[in-house]
C-alpha cells in the first residue's frame, strides 16, 4: 500500500465524477486541467526513472497536458464565444451514477489482468481504466463537440498513464511524440471546431449529422 | 539512409505550404517522382536505416511502399489536371497536406517500432484532415470532424494495445527492442493474457483507420466528401498502411502461437465488414460512397484472407496490392464523373458510355476489376482467399463470404450499369485530356498485367511477408 | 505453335484489328470475319483430327510463379469444340452483312473484339485442366459475353436482360469457386485429373453445387431466367453462339466434373434426370407462350438442355447401375444432341435474324406470308423448325432416338431406375409433341399465310453471307438426319474420359443402330420420291386453277382474320394453367358505340415470378432493416467503437 | 421378303376398301342402304381425275403437305406384320421412327393448312397439334410395356414368330386396358366420332377435315389415301392384339386377321353411330382416360412380373 499514489489517483478518479457533474465549460475545462497535471506527476511519485531525462519529461508533459492543451481549448471558446453548457444526452444525475458504476466495474475488471507492477499502487490500473472509459463516456454522452474533445484528452490521459507507469522500457523520445502527436490533435480539433462555429455558428453536433448511409 | 524516404517530401511538404500554386503543382509532381525513384532505389539497395532502433526495411513494409509511390506519382499526375479544372481555395494548403501525407505513410511503412508505428499512423490522421476539408463546406467540416475524432479515439486505443504488448513484455521478463521484428523473434515468451489483450485493442485501433466494420464510420464520408485525388490516397493508401499495423502485430500472434484466436477475430471482423458493406451498396445512391463502402468491402476480404492464413493470406496479399491499383483509379476516375456531370448522385448520371468513352473505359473496367472479373488482379486474389478459407475448413465463414459477394455484386452492378449506360440529358462540358484518363489506365493496366505475371523479386517479396502467416499451401 | 494455340491467337488477332480498324467499316468487318473464320477453320479441323484419332494433347503454362496454367484436349474438350468452332465460324461469316449499321461503327468493332473473346474464352474453358485455368476462361466468357448482350443498350429492356445475365452468371461463377473451394480443401491441388481422392460426401456436395453453378449458365428451369430476357437481347449471331454453344459450356462443365470425380452414386445421375424433364417440358411450354420470336427460341433452348440433360442423366443412370450399353447410349445421345442442337438452334437464330433484320418486328403475330419473298430463309427455318422438333430425317431425331434407346434399357431396370426411365421416355414424347405443334405455329404464323400487317413484310432477303451459313447449317441437319454414322462416332469417341471406366467402347453394335437409321430415311425418300413421280403422273397435262382461300362461305376474309401464335397455343397453354400462368388483359367490349378494344396475354415464369418473392424481396428486406447503423451520429458511432472492445475483451 | 413387299401392296389397296365398312355400318345405324362398299375407290379414282385449284396464298409447303403425309403413312405400313407374315423392314426401335414419321406426317399436313391463310384451317392445325400429344404419351407407355415382356423394342417382335399370343401370356387381363387406349388412340389419330366428326358440315367443329379444305384434285386423294393407311395401321395392331392366334397356315392367319380387322372397323362404326362428338374441351379428358389405361396396364403388369 502506497500512500501518496493512491491519494492521487483516488483525486484522479475523483475529477472524473467532477467532469460528470459539471455543467458548464470552463468549469470541465480546469476538472481536465488538474486531471492531466496529476496524471503526469504520477510517475514521480510512483518513482522509478528519477533520471533527469525522466524529470525533464515529466515536466514536458505536465506543461503540456496541464496548460498548454486545455488551455487553447479555453481559448478556442474565448475567441468564438460559444454557449457555455455541454448540452448533455444523458443527464448529470445519471451521468453521476453511471460514473461510479463504471469505477466499480473497472476495479472489477482490473481483477482479470494482474499488473506486473502492482508494487506500485492496486489503484493504477482501475484509474487506467476508469479514465478511459469515462472519456469515452463523455464522448458518447455530451452533445456539444468541445465536451467531446475534453473526453478524448481524458482518454489520452488513461492511456497514459497506463503507459508511462507500467511499461518500464519506455523511451522518452518515442512518448514525446505521442505526447506531440495529442497535442497536435487537439490543435487540429481546435481548428475544426472554431470552423464549425463559423459554419453552423453552434458546436452543438446535433447539427452534424447530415452524411448517413 | 532509409529515412531520407520520407523527409524529403516532409520537406517539400512544409515548403509547399508557403508557395503559389504555379510552384506548387509541378513541386507536387517532382516529389512523387523523386519519391517513386527513391523508393525503387530502396528496393533494389535494401539499405540500412539510421535509427535501427525504430525503421526497418520489412518486405510487407516495401510492398506497401512501393504501391503507395507508384500511385502518389500517377495521382499528383491526375491531381494537377484535377486543380486546372476545379477551383480550389487555399491550394496551397491542399499540396502541402498532400506531401506530408505521403510522408507521413512513407514513415508508417518504414517504422518498425511499435510506438513510431503509431506515431506515423496518427500523423497521417492529422495531415490528411485538411485534405478532407479542402471543399470547405458543411458537409465537408462535418466528414473532417467525423474523421478527425473517430480515428483519433480508434487510434488512441491502438496506443493502449501497444501499451499492453509493452506490458506483456514486462510480465513476460523479455528483454528486447520494442520493435516488431524483436517481439516476432521473442513471441513466445510474452505473457499471452496481455498479449491477446493488446491485440485486441490494436486491431479495434487499426482497424478503425483501415475501415473495419463496426469502426468504419467515418469512412464513407470522409471518401466522398474529399476531393477525389484525396479519396483516391485515402482508399488507396492509408488503408494499406492501417492494415500494415495489423499485419504486423498479426505476425506476432502467429509467432507466439495465438494464431488461432488472431486468425478467428480477423475472420470475424471481415465478414462483419463485408456484410456492411453490402448492407449500404445493394441500395446507394451517391457513386463516391459506393466506391467506399466498396473499400470497405475489399478490406473485409483482406482481413478474412490473413485471418485464414496460408494461402488465404497469399490472396489477401495480392488483393491488398491490386485494390489499391484498381480503388485509386476508379476514385480519380469518379473524380472526372463529378467534373462532367457535377453531381454525386447517381441518378443525375447516365450515359458514361457515350458522353465520357475514355472516363466509361476506365470506369467499367475498373468495376469489373473491383468485383472480382478477370482479367484484374482482385479475381485471383478472391479465389485464393475462398479456396484457402475452404482449405482451412472455414466452411461457414467461406459462405457467408462468397453469398454477400453476390449480394455486393448485384448491387454494385446494378449502380454501374446506371451510370453507364442510362439514358441521361446531362450536357458534359468536361473535355477528357490525356492527363485525365491515363493514370487510371496506367494502374488498371498495372492490376491486368500482375493478375498474369509477377516478378519474381516482388514475388519472393510477398511470400517473405506472408510466410509467417503460411501454413503452406 | 501447334494449331489450336493458332487457331487461338487468329481469333484475338480479328478481334484486336477490328479495334484498330474501326473507320474503315467494311474493311474492319472483312478482317475480323477473315481473322475470326479462319482460326475457327483451323481449331475445327484441329478438333476434329484429334477426336478421331483419340488421345489427349497436355500443354502447361508457368503462372504465378508457383501455380499453373494447364490445358488439355481430350475426347469429351475436342467434342465440344468441333460444335464451338463450326458455329462460330459460321456466325462470324453470318455477322458480315448482319451487323451492317455503318453509323454503330465503334460498336460494331468493339462487339467484334468480344465476340473474339467470347470464342477464345469458350474454346479455353472446355480445354482447361485444372481450377484456376478453368475459372480464369469462365469468367472472361461471361464478361465477354455480357457486352455483347447489351449491345443495344439504348433499350431499356436490354440493359435489364444484361443486368440479369450479368448477376446470374457470376452468382453462378460463385457457386462453381465454392465447389472447386472444397475440391481443392479437400485434394490439394488444382487438377481435375486429382478430383477421385476426396471422400463421396464431398464430392456429392461438389457435384450439386457445380450443377446448380453450371445449370445457371446451361439454362436448367429454375435458374434459366436470365436466358429468354438475355438471349433476345444480343445481336442474332450472338444469340446463335450463345444459345448455340455457350450454354453447352455448362453441360461440359457439368460433365466434366462427373468424369473427374467419378462418383457413380445413382442420386446424381436422378437429380439431373430429372431436372432434364422438369426443364424439357416447362421449356417447351413457355415456349409455346412467347410471342417474341427470339424469346421463344431461347426458351426452347431451355427445352433442348433438359433433353441433353435427360440423355445424359440416363447414361449416369447406366453408370451407376452397371448397365454399360444404356450409360454408352445416353451419354452419345446427350453429347450427340449437343453437337445438333448447336447446329439446328444456331441455324433458326440466324434465321430470325434475317426475318427481324427485313422486317423491323420480333413479334410472331405481326409477320406472315414470309416466305413467298424469303425462300431460302424459309426453307433453312423449316428444316431448322423439323430437326428441332426431333423429326425424321433429320438430325434432332438421331439424337433423341439414341436417348430413347438408353431409356427403353432403363425401363428394364429395377425400381427407381424403372420409374425415372418410364418418366423420362413419356416427357421426352410429350417435348417432342410440343415442339411440333410451337414450331408449326412459328413456320405457320411467321413465313406462311398472308402479311397480317401491311406494313410489316420484307421486301428481299439479300445478303449472301447471311444465307450461305443457314445453308450449311440446314445440310448439316439433313445429314446428320441421314448418315449419322461418322457424328455418332464422334460423340462415342467423346465418351470413354466421363469416367464410365468401360475404357474403349465396341462400335459395332451403335453403328448397327445409324445404320438401321440410314435405311429408314432412304426408304422413306425412295418412297416419296416414288409419290412425287405419282403425282407428276397425275397432274400431267391438267388445268390448275388458282383463287383466293376459301372463306368457308364468309365473303369478306381480311389477313387480319388469320389465327394466330396466341390463340393457336392457347389451347395448349390452358391444360399447363397451373406451370404456365396466363395473364390477360381484355376489356370488354360495352355500350352501343364500343371505343376500339384491345388484347394482350402474357405467360409469366413461375421461375422467375418465385425468384422475386422468395429471394430478391426477402435480401433486400434484410438489408434495408440494417441500413439504419449508418445514421449520422457521431456519438453512436463511438459507441461501436467500444461495443467493439468490450465483445473482444470476452474473448480473450 | 417378296410375300411380305405384296403383303405391302395389298395393305395399301385394301385400307380404302375396310373404311368403306365403317360408312355401311352407320348406314345401317340410320336405317339407310348406304354407299357401296367400294364407294373409297371410286372417290380416289375420281379426285386423281381431276385438276387443282390452288389458293393465291398458298406456296409450295401446300402441295408438299400430301406427299409428306401420303408418304410417311406408306412408309409405316412397310414395318407393319400383317397376319403373322414378317414385315419388309424391321430393326430394333423401328416403333420411334414409326411414331416419329407419323408426326413428320402430321406436321406438314398442319403447314399446308396453316399455307392457306383461313382462319378455320388454323383453328383445326392447332386441334390437330394439341390431341395427338397425349396419344403419344400413350403410345411411348404402351411401348414401354411391350419392351419390358418382350425385351424387344420391333413392330414385328410383338405379332409374328412361334408365340404371338406372349403379350396375353405375360401380361394378362391388363392387356385389355391396352387394347381399349389403343382405340381410343385410334379414333383420336384418325379423327373419328368421338373426337371428330368427320361428316360433319360445320368448319368450326372439325379437326382433320377443315385442315384439307382447300386441297383438290389429286392432292385430296393424296390425303384421303394417307389417312385410310394410318386407319389400317392402326386398326390392324389392334386387330392382332384381339386376334393372336398362329395356325401354321398363311390362309388361315389371313381370315383369321381379316376377321380382326372387320372387327376393329365394325367398332369404329358402331362407336361413331351410337355417340356424339364430344365437345372440343373434353377431348383431352378422354385422351388422358387412355393414357391412364395404358399406365396403369404397365405398372400393374411390371409390378406383376417384378
Amino acid at each position: 500500500m502506497n500512500i501518496p499514489v493512491d491519494t492521487i489517483l483516488s483525486l484522479v478518479l475523483l475529477s472524473i465524477l467532477f467532469s460528470f457533474g459539471s455543467s458548464r465549460l470552463p468549469g470541465l475545462i480546469k476538472v481536465l486541467a488538474f486531471q492531466g497535471v496529476i496524471v503526469s506527476i504520477v510517475p514521480l511519485v510512483i518513482g522509478h526513472d528519477l533520471t533527469t531525462g525522466g524529470i525533464l519529461f515529466t515536466l514536458a508533459t505536465l506543461t503540456i497536458r496541464g496548460i498548454v492543451i486545455p488551455l487553447c481549448i479555453y481559448l478556442a471558446i474565448k475567441r468564438v464565444a460559444i454557449r457555455r453548457e455541454v448540452e448533455p444526452i444523458v443527464g448529470y444525475h445519471a451521468s453521476l451514477l453511471a460514473g461510479l458504476g463504471l469505477i466499480v466495474a473497472a476495479v472489477v475488471v482490473s481483477h482479470r489482468f494482474e499488473a506486473p507492477s502492482s508494487s506500485a499502487s492496486v489503484l493504477l490500473l482501475p484509474t487506467a481504466i476508469a479514465l478511459l472509459v469515462a472519456g469515452m463516456f463523455l464522448l458518447m454522452a455530451r452533445r456539444n463537440a468541445i465536451a467531446m474533445v475534453l473526453g478524448y484528452i481524458m482518454m489520452e490521459n488513461g492511456i497514459y498513464l497506463v503507459g508511462t507507469t507500467f511499461s518500464v522500457r519506455a523511451l522518452h523520445i518515442v512518448e514525446f511524440g505521442i505526447l506531440l502527436d495529442v497535442l497536435a490533435g487537439v490543435m487540429i480539433m481546435a481548428i475544426i471546431l472554431q470552423n464549425i462555429k463559423q459554419t453552423f455558428d453552434d458546436v452543438d453536433t446535433a447539427l452534424l449529422r447530415t452524411l448517413k448511409e | 539512409m532509409v529515412e531520407i524516404v520520407f523527409l524529403a517530401p516532409f520537406v517539400t511538404g512544409v515548403i509547399a505550404f508557403f508557395v503559389p500554386r504555379s510552384l506548387g503543382r509541378p513541386l507536387l509532381v517532382l516529389t512523387g517522382a523523386l519519391h517513386l525513384l527513391l523508393s525503387i532505389l530502396l528496393w533494389i539497395r535494401q539499405p540500412e536505416p539510421l535509427f535501427k532502433a525504430y525503421f526497418a526495411v520489412t518486405p510487407e513494409g516495401m510492398l506497401s511502399l512501393l504501391v503507395i509511390s507508384l500511385l502518389f506519382f500517377l495521382i499528383s499526375i491526375y491531381t494537377v489536371a484535377y486543380l486546372q479544372e476545379s477551383d480550389i481555395k487555399a491550394e496551397n494548403i491542399f499540396t502541402g497536406s498532400m506531401l506530408l501525407f505521403l510522408s507521413t505513410m512513407t514513415m508508417v511503412t518504414l517504422s518498425d517500432h511499435i510506438m513510431v508505428m503509431w506515431i506515423a499512423i496518427e500523423a497521417t490522421t492529422l495531415a490528411s484532415a485538411p485534405l478532407i476539408y479542402t471543399h470547405r463546406t458543411g458537409a465537408s467540416l462535418e466528414a473532417t470532424w467525423k474523421y478527425v475524432l473517430i480515428c483519433s479515439v480508434g487510434i488512441a486505443l491502438a496506443l493502449l494495445g501497444s501499451v499492453l504488448i509493452t506490458i506483456s513484455m514486462d510480465v513476460g521478463q523479455v528483454d528486447a527492442p520494442v520493435s516488431f521484428s524483436a517481439l516476432t523473434s521473442v513471441a513466445t515468451q510474452l505473457d499471452p493474457l496481455w498479449l491477446k489483450a493488446g491485440f485486441a485493442f490494436i486491431l479495434v485501433g487499426y482497424g478503425t483507420k483501415m475501415g473495419l466494420a463496426p469502426m468504419h464510420t467515418w469512412l464513407p464520408d470522409a471518401h466522398s466528401e474529399a476531393p477525389s485525388p484525396a479519396s483516391a490516397l485515402l482508399s488507396g493508401v492509408l488503408l494499406n498502411c492501417a492494415y500494415l499495423g495489423i499485419f504486423k502485430t498479426n505476425k506476432i500472434m502467429q509467432a507466439a502461437g495465438l494464431g488461432d484466436f488472431s486468425g478467428m477475430i480477423l475472420m470475424g471482423f471481415g465478414l462483419v465488414s463485408i456484410l456492411a458493406a453490402g448492407t449500404f451498396i445493394l441500395k446507394q445512391t451517391e457513386y463516391k460512397r459506393l466506391l467506399a463502402y466498396s473499400s470497405i468491402e475489399n478490406m473485409g476480404i483482406i482481413a478474412f484472407g490473413t485471418g485464414v492464413g496460408g494461402l488465404g493470406a497469399y490472396g489477401a496479399m495480392l488483393c491488398l496490392i491490386h485494390h489499391s491499383l484498381i480503388k485509386s483509379s476508379l476514385f480519380l476516375t469518379s473524380g472526372n464523373i463529378l467534373l462532367g456531370y457535377g453531381s454525386r448522385l447517381i441518378d443525375k448520371t447516365g450515359n458514361l458510355v457515350n458522353l465520357m468513352p475514355k472516363t466509361f473505359v476506365a470506369f467499367f473496367s475498373g468495376f469489373a476489376a473491383i468485383s472480382g472479373l478477370p482479367p484484374f488482379g482482385i479475381f485471383i486474389g478472391e479465389l485464393f482467399v475462398v479456396m484457402g478459407a475452404f482449405k482451412a475448413g472455414h466452411y461457414a465463414g467461406a459462405t457467408v463470404l462468397v453469398v454477400s459477394l453476390c449480394v455486393i455484386f448485384a448491387g454494385f452492378a446494378n449502380q454501374a450499369m446506371k451510370i453507364s449506360f442510362n439514358s441521361s440529358e446531362a450536357a458534359i462540358s468536361l473535355k477528357e485530356r490525356a492527363s485525365l484518363v491515363l493514370p487510371q489506365y496506367v494502374l488498371l493496366a498495372t492490376s491486368l498485367i500482375l493478375c498474369f505475371w509477377i516478378p519474381d523479386t516482388l514475388y519472393r517479396t510477398i511470400m517473405n511477408a506472408v510466410t509467417s502467416v503460411t501454413g503452406g499451401f | 505453335m501447334n494449331s489450336f494455340t493458332l487457331s487461338m491467337v487468329l481469333i484475338c488477332c480479328g478481334g484486336l484489328a477490328a479495334l484498330f480498324l474501326w473507320r474503315q467499316f467494311l474493311l474492319m468487318k472483312a478482317v475480323a470475319v477473315g481473322f475470326i473464320g479462319i482460326g475457327c477453320a483451323v481449331g475445327l479441323t484441329d478438333a476434329l483430327t484429334k477426336l478421331l484419332h483419340q488421345g489427349s494433347y497436355a500443354v502447361s503454362l508457368k503462372y504465378l510463379n508457383l501455380f499453373s496454367l494447364s490445358f488439355q484436349i481430350d475426347g469429351l474438350s475436342a467434342f465440344f469444340l468441333v460444335s464451338i468452332f463450326l458455329v462460330s465460324l459460321l456466325a462470324a461469316v453470318y455477322s458480315f452483312h448482319y451487323l451492317n449499321d455503318s453509323q454503330k461503327a465503334l460498336r460494331t468493332a468493339v462487339s467484334y473484339l468480344f465476340f473474339a473473346l467470347l470464342i477464345a474464352s469458350m474454346a479455353l474453358v472446355v480445354t482447361a485442366a485444372n481450377l484456376i485455368t478453368f475459372m480464369l476462361a469462365w469468367e472472361i466468357m461471361s464478361l465477354s459475353s455480357f457486352f455483347l448482350v447489351i449491345y443495344d443498350y439504348e433499350s431499356a429492356d436490354n440493359r435489364k436482360a444484361g443486368y440479369l445475365y450479368f448477376v446470374f452468371s457470376h452468382v453462378g461463377a460463385m457457386f462453381i469457386l465454392a465447389a472447386f473451394g472444397i475440391f481443392y480443401g479437400n485434394t490439394g491441388s488444382f487438377m481435375f485429373a486429382d478430383g477421385n481422392t476426396m471422400p463421396d460426401s464431398a464430392k456429392l456436395t461438389i457435384l450439386i453445387l457445380t450443377f446448380i453453378g453450371f445449370g445457371s449458365k446451361a439454362g436448367v428451369f429454375p435458374f434459366h431466367v436470365w436466358l429468354p430476357h438475355a438471349h433476345p437481347a444480343a445481336p442474332s449471331h450472338i444469340s446463335a453462339v450463345m444459345s448455340g454453344v455457350m450454354i453447352k459450356t455448362g453441360i461440359y462443365g457439368i460433365v466434366r466434373l462427373y468424369a473427374s470425380l467419378g462418383l457413380h452414386t445413382p442420386l446424381f445421375g436422378e437429380i439431373v434426370l430429372v431436372a432434364g424433364m422438369i426443364s424439357g417440358i416447362l421449356g417447351v411450354v413457355y415456349a409455346l407462350g412467347q410471342h417474341d420470336i427470339k424469346r421463344l427460341l431461347a426458351y426452347h433452348s431451355v427445352e433442348n438442355i433438359g433433353i441433353i440433360l435427360i440423355g445424359i442423366g440416363i447414361g449416369m443412370l447406366g453408370v451407376s447401375f452397371g448397365n454399360p450399353i444404356m450409360a454408352v447410349l445416353g451419354f452419345a445421345g446427350g453429347l450427340l444432341h449437343v453437337l445438333n442442337h448447336s447446329i439446328f438452334k444456331s441455324l433458326l437464330f440466324m434465321g430470325a435474324g434475317v426475318v427481324i433484320q427485313k422486317t423491323g418486328t420480333r413479334t410472331i403475330d405481326m409477320l406472315g406470308g414470309l416466305l413467298k419473298n424469303m425462300k431460302i430463309t424459309g426453307i433453312t427455318f423449316l428444316v431448322g423448325s423439323l430437326a428441332i422438333s426431333g423429326l425424321p430425317p433429320f438430325n434432332g431425331f438421331v439424337s433423341e432416338f439414341f436417348i430413347y434407346l438408353g431409356g427403353f434399357r432403363g425401363a428394364a431396370l429395377d425400381r427407381t431406375a424403372f420409374v425415372l426411365s418410364i418418366m423420362a421416355i413419356v416427357s421426352l414424347a410429350i417435348i417432342g409433341g410440343l415442339a411440333l405443334a410451337c414450331f408449326t405455329k412459328v413456320v405457320g404464323v411467321v413465313f406462311q399465310g398472308e402479311p397480317r400487317r401491311p406494313d410489316v413484310t420484307a421486301g428481299d432477303e439479300k445478303g449472301p453471307a447471311m444465307l450461305l451459313p443457314m445453308l450449311v447449317l440446314a445440310g448439316l441437319c439433313f445429314i446428320i438426319g441421314v448418315f449419322p454414322r461418322m457424328f455418332i462416332y464422334l460423340a462415342l469417341n467423346a465418351i470413354p474420359v466421363s469416367g464410365l471406366g468401360y475404357g474403349r467402347i465396341p462400335m459395332e453394335p451403335f453403328m448397327q443402330i445409324t445404320a438401321n437409321i440410314t435405311l429408314a430415311a432412304t426408304v422413306f425418300f425412295v418412297i416419296l420420291a416414288g409419290v412425287v413421280a405419282l403425282r407428276l403422273v397425275f397432274y400431267k397435262d391438267k388445268t390448275i386453277g388458282s383463287a383466293g382461300t376459301w372463306g368457308c362461305g364468309f365473303t369478306q376474309p381480311t389477313p387480319k382474320m388469320q389465327y394466330t401464335g396466341t390463340s393457336y397455343a392457347a389451347s395448349i397453354l390452358e391444360f399447363f394453367r397451373p406451370a404456365a400462368p396466363l395473364e390477360e388483359d381484355h376489356p370488354a367490349i360495352s355500350g352501343r358505340f364500343p371505343i376500339k378494344t384491345h388484347y394482350h396475354s402474357h405467360v409469366h415464369d413461375i421461375a422467375e415470378r418465385h425468384m422475386v418473392h422468395v429471394v430478391v424481396n426477402p435480401v433486400l428486406w434484410l438489408f434495408d432493416r440494417l441500413r439504419w447503423i449508418q445514421h449520422g451520429d457521431i456519438h453512436l458511432y463511438i459507441g461501436y467503437i467500444l461495443l467493439a472492445i468490450v465483445v473482444l475483451l470476452f474473448f480473450i | 421378303m417378296i410375300k411380305s413387299l405384296m403383303f405391302w401392296v395389298l395393305a395399301i389397296f385394301l385400307a380404302p376398301f375396310f373404311s368403306a365398312l365403317i360408312l355401311k355400318v352407320k348406314a345401317f345405324f340410320g336405317g339407310k342402304k348406304g354407299p357401296p362398299l367400294l364407294i373409297n375407290y371410286y372417290t380416289l379414282v375420281k379426285l386423281f381425275k381431276k385438276g387443282s385449284v390452288y389458293s393465291t396464298s398458298t406456296t409450295f409447303v401446300f402441295k408438299l403437305g400430301p406427299m409428306v403425309s401420303l408418304s410417311s403413312a406408306v412408309t409405316v405400313l412397310l414395318f407393319l406384320p400383317l397376319a403373322g407374315q414378317a414385315p419388309v423392314f424391321s430393326f430394333n426401335g423401328d416403333l420411334l421412327f414409326i411414331l416419329y414419321l407419323l408426326g413428320l406426317g402430321r406436321f406438314f399436313t398442319i403447314a399446308a393448312a396453316m399455307d392457306t391463310a383461313s382462319p378455320f384451317e388454323g383453328m383445326g392445325a392447332a386441334r390437330e397439334a394439341y390431341f395427338p400429344i397425349i396419344c403419344e404419351a400413350t403410345l411411348f407407355m404402351i411401348l414401354i410395356l411391350f419392351y419390358v415382356l418382350t425385351g424387344e423394342l420391333r413392330l414385328a417382335a410383338y405379332f409374328t414368330g412361334s408365340q404371338p399370343f406372349g403379350l396375353w401370356q405375360m401380361a394378362g387381363s391388363p392387356m385389355l386396358f391396352v387394347v381399349i387406349a389403343l382405340f381410343i388412340i385410334l379414333l383420336a389419330e384418325n379423327s373419328r366420332v368421338p373426337v371428330d366428326d368427320p361428316a360433319t358440315h360445320l368448319e368450326l367443329t372439325m379437326i382433320h377435315e377443315v385442315m384439307v379444305l382447300d386441297h383438290s384434285g389429286p392432292d385430296f386423294g393424296f390425303i384421303e389415301l394417307g389417312s385410310f393407311c394410318k386407319l389400317f395401321f392402326y386398326a390392324s395392331i389392334i386387330a392382332q392384339l384381339i386376334m393372336p392366334f398362329e395356325s401354321g397356315y398363311l390362309a388361315l392367319n389371313l381370315c383369321l386377321f381379316t376377321a380382326g380387322l372387320v372387327v376393329v372397323y365394325l367398332a369404329v362404326g358402331i362407336m361413331e353411330s351410337v355417340m356424339a362428338r364430344y365437345r372440343m374441351d373434353r377431348v383431352p379428358k378422354f385422351l388422358l382416360t387412355s393414357f391412364a389405361l395404358a399406365f396403369f396396364a404397365t405398372v400393374i403388369t411390371l409390378e406383376f412380373i417384378k
